[in-house]
């Protein structure tokens, strides 16, 4: 199960329920206002840092670059909407 | 599968979520309905939407046996977050926890979040 | 393989409808087939032809329109949630056809993946 | 006292337009005066006509109408956030009217207190 | 300022950033999904004490009766939609 | 007083609060502009929406001075929280904090959170 987050984690639970309510090991993908998560540097680093304990960690490119973020947490990987449909071709998806 | 998880009336998620759950019980679909986080209070009893003018949709959840829909689950978190028990319910789930949830959605293929 | 796209929001307000868009192409450009788009609660909001943005600004419906034309990808509004949102035959857009909550439930059994976009 | 409210989503999606209307029907009964009522953002869709909800459900834009009949209340939708949603002219219903957003500024200017009803 | 909160503190930000953006003794309204903040015996309601000690709270009835909530935390006080307007006849509004 | 609390794009209502500062500047009212929380993100610097295909609102906000639009303020806790300083911003505000916010809202009679 690909988990699909789209909300900033400093507005809104849906990460944290993800997080909660995955399996271990599948992926989250993070896009639109949900890639301030990836973003380095934040109070919420350590968080992620956590959940990457248990589940890969993607960020859409497209959402990024569009929200000017550009330093990310290490080990959290960019893809693109290519990206994204291959993700969705390995997995099944949860939008939170 | 059919996940619940936000709350009654201040958005309609659950309301249509409902109503698509009770449609694919028509298509006669192994269905499975789960409430978690906030989606548990859209079961919560004592509604009474009179003063805020919206439908009542409560009620409808008790037609879910109706419809041959039997595997309804709640998150044992989830209740105990909001200080709820499954007796504060107009329906009766299945307790389970997070970690059966995650493995429910896994074995699923269809899978919707209102 | 075969996807299906479920949108809950409509245009504007939220970014669902443009993120849906940017996949669909992106897995039509992959060689997936699109079964169907389905448009429920706020998201039948963007069958509408009489949207008129800003002509410096994206048009979401020409956008999901033009999408239809070049793929031939079945677009279908949810009559129970177009009607009380004001949608109907009259304002919807080439593409988009108003259907049943059934067909969601046909795609979900038809498609091997749906992806919901959503608020 | 002068009230102005804004309402920024649209009927059923949220509850933001039932709980301005209950509030500016308490106004009213308290013997306040409405100034005006502005429509923006998703709001402008609580002004559309055909919208013909469930006989079992409430009738958002006939509930605002008829409130604009009883007590001459003004209600504008703001032209540019219609537009692009796609409400028009053609679809609005009585007791609507589009407008600019300025006239929301000038509310804020002339109502002692302004109520925003928002997700 | 009365600061108006329609949304699920299990949720949304909108209750802390009520809280920390305000003047002490400043009341917040709870309306629509925000009134799950009122309710008595979640894991919400420490938070929500700390939140009474500089801000008085009211919970609107007519939201709290459709979601069948009636065990308020002890010192909110429940107002009709009379009453809502009585607090807006005393102060400006901000809707978080 | 208008605060931007919401960051842009996921959704609209920062573009629209824009269009509303702008309206309210030509009226020649006595403006404040406010970021606080994800509302800081709406004036981050180096945005590239082209990928998303929605229009990069951003540089409108560089128009602030243009329109004789000069309180705008940032909070400090907010900015810090997601790692920003000033530098970050396409614009430059005022730095205070939330007890200087607090303060601010009640000294305005007009009042939009977006």
């Amino acid at each position: 199960m690909l988990h699909l987050v789209n909300t900033s984690p400093f507005e809104s639970s849906d990460l944290e329920s993800a997080a909660k309510y995955s399996a271990k090991d599948s992926p989250i993908l993070l896009f639109e206002d949900g890639i301030y998560a990836a973003q380095a540097g934040t109070a919420m680093e350590g968080r992620v840092k956590e959940i990457m304990g248990d589940h890969p960690i993607y960020a859409l490119k497209a959402d990024l670059e569009a929200r000017g973020i550009s330093n990310i947490i290490d080990g959290i990987t960019e893809v693109d909407y290519t990206g994204f449909v291959e993700l969705v071709e390995q997995h099944k998806t949860a939008s939170w | 599968m059919i996940v619940f998880r936000t709350a009654p009336y201040g958005t309609i998620y659950a309301f249509e979520g409902l109503e698509n759950v009770l449609i694919m019980g028509a298509y006669d679909q192994d269905i499975s309905v789960l409430f978690i986080d906030d989606g548990i209070y859209a079961i919560k009893d004592g509604m009474n939407t009179e003063g805020t003018g919206i439908k009542n949709f409560s009620p409808t959840f008790r037609a879910l046996e109706a419809y041959d829909i039997e595997k309804v689950y709640v998150d044992k978190e989830s209740l105990e977050a909001r200080g709820l028990s499954v007796d504060d319910l107009v329906i009766e789930p299945e307790i389970i926890d997070a970690s059966q949830v995650a493995q429910m959605m896994e074995d699923q293929k269809n899978f919707f979040i209102f | 393989m075969k996807f299906g796209i479920l949108i809950l929001e409509g245009p504007y307000q939220h970014e669902a409808s443009d993120s849906a868009y940017q996949f669909a192409k992106a897995a039509v450009e992959k060689g997936h087939e699109i079964l169907r788009v389905f448009f429920y609660q706020d998201g039948v909001l963007n069958s509408t032809k009489l949207m008129e943005p800003q002509a410096d600004d994206r048009h979401v419906q020409k956008m999901w329109s033009q999408f239809a034309a070049d793929t031939g990808t079945e677009f279908i509004v949810c009559v129970a949630a177009a009607k009380r949102r004001g949608i109907n035959d009259d304002v919807i857009a080439d593409g988009f056809k108003i259907g049943g909550l059934g067909m969601l439930t046909e795609l979900a059994i038809e498609a091997d993946r749906v992806v919901t976009f959503r608020a």
